[in-house]
């Protein structure tokens, strides 16, 4: 069990019986977990897939960071996340993350830590592809020159 | 003058058109060169929610640029 | 999907992946999960296994409308809750909490609110059998009358 | 005087020694037949976190009791 890495990229679905499996310790009461899922739409887009990019060397350091802090603050027992990479369908987890505590309050607070930090620290961008047939990068507005 | 590598990800990459380039550059720090890089690249907007790794670390802005240097440039991120 | 009780009592080990399967939800972008699971020690007392009472009828009824209120409170699109009774071994799910929601906020604290009023609300009884051989009801220092 | 039921649960069935019983009281809310019930099963205590239902609906210790009611009497919760 220890030796699962608590930060993992993957490029096919998650196995979230497995990551339930490594979180498992009789000293903790309380196990909570957090699933990102693809939504058929954001911003009133109807989206059909999406397209994950991540640079795993620096998404996996600046993960672990995240864990570590939340393992501290929270007293929390264990933490893991998985984020996938690549193409993804419509009700596909694009991440998961859990948290286990001896008491609720902690695995609850670290469990919402975790995921906040994630998704504005790693180096992971979301690419929607709509059913219009345009595809584009999520929170990009500002990415481009206005006079272009 | 110092050599630096810069890299691109993701809407960045695909504005400037580029994964990567070296150049020989003035600038002292991130912010610095990416303002000399919007000259080269002129889709590239402001980097208002953007995030700056040095040979990958998460870096600040200002952080001193070193000859040899690899700057990461990163659009807004959307993981999660 | 829509044809699963929102609360149940469950006298086997709880199916996780059958929860998750009856909540996916494509119009769902957050997935928040809770876990009650049998720790080994209780106020620094060392238990080895537990027995959970369940007054049927009226857990389900008041946990339905606790599903309810969670739902409207924080605007779930929907809310699970599965609860063991019977005897349940160290590291057994003793309850599960899912909630679904567009957006995470709302899916964590609609989850929370659940399983705080699960424990407060719902007529059941956690026995637990102590390594020492003793057997105790959790909460019930002041059940009995201290002169006898 | 008016004929109520009453069911004891988990630590209370085991102070009692009975599940349910049957019987005649003056008592007009479930805190007053709580505590009469007291008189005949001394390891009682009191009832500070206990909860009450009436016929099967979760009740409120001051609500009247009538004829032919089931009074719940559950000791303090302790799911999830």
């Amino acid at each position: 069990m220890n030796d699962t890495p608590l930060f993992q990229v993957s490029a096919t679905p998650i196995d979230i019986p497995a990551i339930r499996q490594a979180m498992l310790d009789t000293d903790c009461g309380a196990y909570a977990q957090f699933e990102g899922w693809i939504r058929n739409k954001n911003d009133g887009r109807a989206v059909d897939r999406l397209e994950y990019e991540v640079y795993e060397p620096l998404a996996v350091a600046e993960g672990l960071r995240i864990i570590e802090e939340a393992m501290q603050r929270f007293k929390l027992k264990r933490a893991m996340v998985v984020h996938r990479s690549g193409l993804l369908e419509l009700g596909d987890s694009a991440v998961v993350v859990a948290a286990t505590s001896p008491h609720r309050d902690e695995a609850f607070k670290g469990c919402r830590y975790i995921i906040d930090e994630v998704k504005v620290r790693l180096p992971i961008w979301k690419k929607e592809h709509y059913a219009s047939g345009e595809r584009e990068w999520v929170n990009c507005q500002e990415c481009e020159n206005p006079r272009n | 003058m110092k050599q630096v590598h810069v890299r691109w990800f993701a809407a960045y990459r695909d504005l400037t058109g580029v994964e990567s380039e070296t150049l020989d550059t003035e600038a002292t720090t991130p912010a610095a060169l990416f303002d000399e890089l919007k000259g080269r690249h002129p889709r590239l907007g402001a980097r208002h929610a953007a995030l700056v790794a040095i040979n990958d670390e998460m870096s600040d802005w200002s952080s001193p640029l070193n000859p040899g240097d690899t700057v990461l440039f990163f659009p807004p991120v959307s993981g999660g």
